[in-house]
């Protein structure tokens, strides 16, 4: 990775809430909290480790799709969290089931990260795919590990053939093999593997303990892991987070039409559903999907629904109905390479606009993109909140890196989102769905309420819910509904809506939105840069963002996809976007690719 | 006895059959009410068409939805709480083109709720295309040539998508409506009813039908072979008898069971069922 | 209407060359071509008409629905034709079939006009309702006409139930009898009118005209209409000149699911659509109409789809797929109040931004909002040949206004969409369909084509139009798709993108889009105002709105939606968009009403 | 005797069910290339899943759609040009959920064209959730407590919906599948496959299938009560013997030949038209 090590390093505190909170209940004591939150590179721990001491850690597994990656890295990930460091991990997957070339990369540092490294300690190769695929991320320290009955390389041999044979495992036990060599490799103790195999491994736990033993026994040190003093943290996805965040807010159905990188919180709330009386449906379409989720809000049940783009197109037109019908209504959509079906394990950001300006007609809605797993949590309730409590749709603008990448959380880190009960009706007689207020929010009721009549409408209609068409009704109706823009930029002003982060005096700020958070924060304070990254898009916070940019002089805005879309949104506010950094191939920036793109530009 | 006439003007074409379906539903609905049920948990659902605008014209809790999304709006009300009854009125264009899947869906699902197609065999509000029932050779706006599609028998593919409860009204028969309007809503389950609703302006088939209709008399409901007999009988678009009435019915679990058990958690609890969900992530 | 006579009225050439092809092909010798082409009240002879000599008209007859007042309309725009003025007909009707308040505006000029006025001279009651709700429209010199056996006001009573009753004549020819009086209220020589009956009133065409003819002796004198030296023109509705404008193009298929304003092409294209080889198709919803033709363009054939937003949002997923899989296509979107359901019948410009970044994904497309139904037809045929040129989705983007009302056509003045074959596979093997070129375009070949293989993809593909999951392939491909974007505007520049209209020395400026056309010009000419109308909206025609902009200091958008969104888009340009004048309450601007909103801020 | 393989890397799991398919799509298109097809003339469309893949593995024209609109795509390409072959591969999430609509209109059209369904009763690229012919109970990834709702038997709809060519396979049955590919193509109008496809990774049934399939003997194709009673004798979830074959065969006028006559006129007879249109609306 470059180091611009010439840079003089300023820690600064950071300004927002959850920092200090992390700060205050870190749990490592006397820590060098600015340290503890920058970047890897200037950490002298990290420049001058001793040949085989060390305190952070990038893995790479590979192997087909099939042989469990995922799984393996998340073990790994878990392995080292109980090690003490916190850690991030990148799955990398075609659309395929069998076969194909899968890898997770796990990386682990004493500080809060979100971002992987292209460059790896270790690589553990299941096939000989891995091993050539992946030659340019090795440096004359890493150390290879593989699976001796598949793989010849130059390195660690791990009899894993044999192991599996001898202990009559199912083949996807590999992986475990695999993740015993490593922790060898690099002096994990053998009880830190097997005390996250227990929790972690539910099936054939015993199986997968004996051949991750014989396989830690049949490696050797290399590398020499340090302990850390720092709890484990629970270890959750991006769509983990988000379902955790709307079961806060009093989700009570989620509707969703499988599509990656979604499908993960249809996965996760058909699981932990029923335990938090959640109904989950998976109904035949997409178009269904939404217009269940109205169903369920109609009837004054807490309703969300997930998907990805194309599966979002189709649930415009129940967006549109939410709109006008002023039904409480999220979503969350998770971007991955387009157009049309493109590359659908793969992650973007290009569908900012389109989420923006989805539907026909023009009505309030509110756009979050969470930038990690605590982020997630905290602005899933949020949206969900907000959503009822201005009867408007609320979009959780996830994509496949943020969805589907394993991150440390901290509750206390990622706060809770506040609740506020939406308005309910008081009784007056006649009940009228769309009352006009100065809000613009009307009082809600539920079908069965006695003496209340509720009729909502798809058409333009009139305080009671019936049809008109009348031009008094239509623009004053209108005016109705757009008034809570007012109301919902009220609410968001309490909150944090733009994160500055890095060096807060520096006149050069790298922009960033969802996922491209945390390589961002790492790499721009390793720049010395300002970090900004929007956690609200719409509506834009003009305000916050002008706060965040004072003293700017020169902005990068680092995006996934191809135009800069927002670059273009700033654009469109009046602001400056300045120099793009874009990359579309659906792999998101390493730490170093982006270090790189931004020496260009520097 | 509420009253359930809404205060919005009607704009039907005199002599629609919209009428006759309105006029028998109030009856049936009040009639229920009489027997206990409570009229401030009946929910309508409508879709957008003609047959739509009856959601303006019930003095009860409605949901004006959009063209040819009725049944899962109803669906998610019903599986939201379970003690509504959720009555559904869809139009032919709206249920059995734009939207046909999700009625193949209630039916394999059996929610518990009703659906009335308003089957005009036109699309009415958009002046007069043809629809998925209109015969063979229909001239609409869209085929002024004669249409070159056969149409489709609903209540034959409802059947085979597992339909609970099948019946055939028209709306020149408000008494038979009455009556298979009360079953429908009775019904534990999915019910269906396709309703040969007039469209005066459009598709005048008053004379045609009043020739051809006969109501089912010493029929087995409970026969699925009596049944498609029945329902095969007239196909939409050849010369036939027309059988008015309820061609089917059974019992079987309903959907909305399934989830009846699950409401949301409160705090603490949610707050405690997190943290112990977070645990487990360790 | 308001009548800044103070203004300096400065007459100048127009810029554009319809206008200039107008002007020398006018068929009226001899005349002020300016004035012609200006707005009425700057005209002598419109001021100081004597008492009842009149070289304009403005009459409103309204009814029932089930009234034929949309025919009425019709029939009174001929017969005005006919008497050598240009016409205008806007026609406002609710979502119903029988009953509600129907009616028609229709206005003649000696000069082309796309606007109609608040005030009437001429109210043709076939109701009473009719005579309540426009009273305000009437001045002291307006006529009354009204049917006597419906309808009790002060004016000219019309026997209409009598000689229908008398003729044996459906009612539905109350509306012939409508027209009948009123010709002879105007002096409109009989044979004119009975000629437009013959040529236009197919059915009963007897009956008509004995029915026209005895409500015609039944009338009396009111005005004197002056009879103009001007041929008549064809009267075509904006979907008319659409559906005309594909046909020039080559169109071979249309599917389209009926949805209000876009029906009426349907309509249009199933009638006339066999004479000219297309087949029409109206599938069993718009997810399918999208795809057909997508099926229909992938084997060879010209397609276009048509509907309005709610249809348009379940086209999105197609939209996409048009994009990554380089299939033309093109869309009428006609847009109408919404959100959702909205006032299916009334008008608004509440889609243009949820038109732009439809679907997922980014890619090139191209979106031209015409403003009458000359720029209907030229930018429709010119939308399907550019979609096929650079295989990209193409947006006809109109409204409920230009959709239905009806205007005075010239062949001559729209001018031909230019034609230019798309590039075509040179028989070099192999075939491959996603060939990278310089201009991003690759040679098309349809399948049947004896020795290639056409492979098109929605996943992101190779060359050959195989799935790949390569990130360089993904990056490679995305910029190949982008590329056409320069293409793209290429080809526009050498159209007339923005037009400028009015004063064009004007430092201040009114800015519209779409069917705003017509009313902004007229009025926008009369307050000495330069009147500037982007056709195309996307890619911006930012070079041409510079130009058109230059000099102006001061700008005015006016827009039938909420937001602004003209406004908004030229705000992401860098442009200032200034003041807005707004209108969302699904009525079109009057001349008057937009006078009295320019008041205001002028 | 062209190949068909194209050079796209084939990434189905050992042991899947699609493997067969492909496997007998190849030399049925080979055995007709032998009798007078055009392989250039042949399109294949596909949808989104394991089973779409297909477009990439076989060496013509393809058009690799999206997710259940295999069928508005062919028949778009049908109508463009009937000179063509079009060959539709679809999967049970894609043809029976997602874009369930599309089916019954192709059978009520009877477009000529071939639609080949992999049904292994699973989502398999999105790894394992239930479809809609998943027995009652299923327990997929959406479902971990098994599925509540009873599944759809699609022969039974599509034979409801005026189907005029109904088959099933199976997938470890290849010389069928050739016969019924074979069959299928040559026949007039929709032809309709459901092939019992196995997902070997998420749903494997072969043991299951193999002790209940047979072949269908001495069985009528041109009666409806014949095909209705094979068709009804397994529903896709209770026990029973599962036929496979043709099920039902019969001639009906096919859809794009209402439209052959037309094609676009071109210049100058195209301007002619226009402009003597115009002049009607003078
Ligand atoms: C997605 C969508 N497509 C099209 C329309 C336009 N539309 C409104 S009503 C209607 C036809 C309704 O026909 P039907 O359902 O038979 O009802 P009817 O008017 O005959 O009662 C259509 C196509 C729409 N509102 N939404
Ligand atoms: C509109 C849309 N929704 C969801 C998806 C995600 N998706 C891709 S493949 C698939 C399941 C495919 O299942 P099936 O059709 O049975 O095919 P199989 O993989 O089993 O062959 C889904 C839901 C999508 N691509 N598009
Ligand atoms: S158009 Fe037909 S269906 Fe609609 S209101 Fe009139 S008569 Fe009834
Ligand atoms: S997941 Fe199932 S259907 Fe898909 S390739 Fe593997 S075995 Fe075949
Ligand atoms: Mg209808
Ligand atoms: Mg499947």
């Amino acid at each position: 990775m470059a180091h611009p090590s010439e840079k003089p390093q300023v820690y600064r505190m950071f300004i927002y809430r959850e920092v200090q909170i992390s700060f205050l209940k870190s749990p490592v004591k006397g820590m060098d909290w600015a340290r503890w939150f920058f970047q890897p590179d200037c950490c002298p721990s990290l420049q001058d480790r001793g040949a085989n001491r060390m305190d952070s850690l990038s893995v790479l597994i590979g192997g087909k799709a099939g042989d469990g990656i995922n799984e393996a890295g998340m073990l790994i990930s878990r392995t080292l969290n109980q090690m003490g460091y916190r850690v991030y991990q990148y799955y990398d997957y075609p659309s395929l089931i069998r076969g194909g070339h899968n890898f997770s990369l796990v990386r682990a540092e004493r500080y809060p990260i979100a971002s992987h490294k292209d460059s790896v300690d270790i690589l553990l190769a299941l096939n000989q795919e891995t091993v050539q695929l992946h030659q340019s991320r090795l440096n004359k320290e890493s150390a290879i590990i593989f699976d001796d009955s598949q793989v010849q390389a130059e390195g660690m041999a791990i009899p894993v053939g044999r192991i599996i044979k001898e202990e009559a495992a199912a083949p996807i036990m590999r992986n475990t093999c695999m993740v015993g060599a490593l922790c060898r490799a690099a002096s994990i103790p053998l009880e830190v593997l097997e005390g996250a195999v227990v929790r972690h491994v539910k099936k054939k736990t015993e199986l997968n303990l004996r051949v991750a033993g014989r396989a830690y026994k049949s490696a050797v040190e290399r590398f020499s892991l340090e302990r850390l003093d720092q709890e484990p943290m629970p270890i959750i996805t991006g769509n983990e987070a988000i379902g955790l965040g709307l079961l806060r807010s009093g989700l009570g159905a989620y509707v969703s039409y499988p599509m990656t990188p979604s499908s993960s919180l249809l996965h996760f709330l058909a699981n932990a559903g029923p335990d938090f009386g959640v109904k989950v449906v998976h109904p035949e379409n997409e178009i269904a999907v939404v217009l269940m989720a109205l169903g369920f809000a109609y009837a004054g049940v807490r309703s969300a629904v997930g998907t990805s783009g194309g599966g979002f197109c189709l649930m415009n037109e129940g967006l549109s109905l939410a709109g006008q019908s002023e039904i409480p209504l999220t979503l969350l959509v998770s971007q991955r390479a387009g157009p049309s079906t493109g590359g659908p394990t793969y992650t973007a950001q290009s569908d900012l606009h389109f989420v923006i300006n989805a539907g026909q007609g023009e009505f309030v809605r509110l756009v979050v993109a969470p930038g990690d797993a605590e982020e997630a949590y905290f602005w899933s309730g949020l949206a969900l909140d907000l959503s009822w409590r201005l009867q408007i749709p609320a979009f959780i603008l996830s994509d496949k890196t943020l969805s589907e990448s394993a991150y440390c959380f901290s509750l206390s880190r990622a706060g809770e989102p506040p609740e506020q009960p939406p308005e309910r009706w008081d009784f007056q007689i006649p009940y009228q769905r769309y009352l006009r207020t100065p809000s613009g929010v009307s009082p809600l009721a539920f079908p069965g309420q006695k003496g209340a009549q509720i009729k909502v409408n798809s058409y333009a209609h009139d305080q009671s819910g019936l049809t008109t068409e009348d031009a008094f009704e239509l623009a004053s109706m209108q005016d109705k509904r757009m008034r809570k823009e007012a109301a919902l930029n009220e609410a968001l002003a309490e909150q944090m809506t733009v994160k500055s982060m890095g060096h807060l005096d520096s006149p050069t700020a790298l922009i960033c939105w969802g996922s491209n958070k945390g390589v961002c924060q790492e790499v721009g304070a390793s720049f010395g840069l300002r970090v900004v990254q929007p956690v609200v898009l719409w509506p834009f916070p003009a305000s916050q963002m002008g706060a965040a940019l004072e003293g700017v002089e020169d902005l990068i805005c680092v995006e996934c996809n191809s135009t800069g879309q927002l670059a273009r949104l700033m654009e469109c506010q009046g602001l400056e976007p300045g120099r793009r950094i874009l990359k579309y191939d659906g792999r998101p920036f390493s730490t170093e690719e982006l270090a790189a793109r931004l020496k260009e530009v520097v | 006895m509420r009253s359930l006439s809404a205060p919005a003007k009607n704009t039907w074409c005199p002599g629609c059959g919209n009428f006759a379906i309105l006029s028998a539903i109030k009856p049936a609905l009040n009639a229920l009410e009489e027997e206990g049920l409570d009229l401030d948990r009946v929910v309508v659902v409508s879709g957008i068409g003609c047959h739509a605008k009856i959601a303006d014209y019930l003095n009860v809790n409605s949901f004006y939805s959009i063209h040819g999304r009725v049944l899962p709006v109803a669906t998610g009300i019903k599986l939201a709480n379970p003690d509504l009854t959720v009555i559904g009125f869809a139009g032919d264009g709206d249920c059995y083109a734009e939207g046909l899947d999700h009625l193949i869906f209630a039916a394999k699902r059996n929610v518990d709720i009703t659906l009335i197609v308003h089957n005009n065999r036109v699309y009415g509000l958009t002046t007069g295309q043809y629809t998925p029932t209109s015969p063979y050779g229909f001239k609409g706006r869209s085929t002024p040539g004669g249409t070159v599609e056969r149409p489709l028998n609903p209540l034959e593919i409802v059947l085979s998508s597992g339909g609970s409860f099948l019946g055939r009204g028209y709306s020149h028969g408000i008494e038979l409506l009455k009556t298979l309007f009360r079953q429908a809503i009775l019904h534990k389950g999915f019910a269906f009813l396709d309703v040969l609703q007039v469209c005066a302006t459009f598709y005048n088939m008053y004379n045609y039908y009043n020739q051809r209709v006969y109501e089912l008399k010493d029929h087995d409901a409970s026969s699925y072979s009596a049944a498609l007999k029945k329902i095969r009988e007239w196909d939409y678009n050849s010369e036939a008898q027309i059988a008015l009435g309820l061609f089917y019915q059974r019992v079987l679990p309903t959907y909305e069971q399934s989830f009846s058990h699950l409401s949301p958690l409160v705090s603490p609890e949610r707050e405690e069922a997190i943290r112990s969900t977070l645990e487990s992530y360790i």
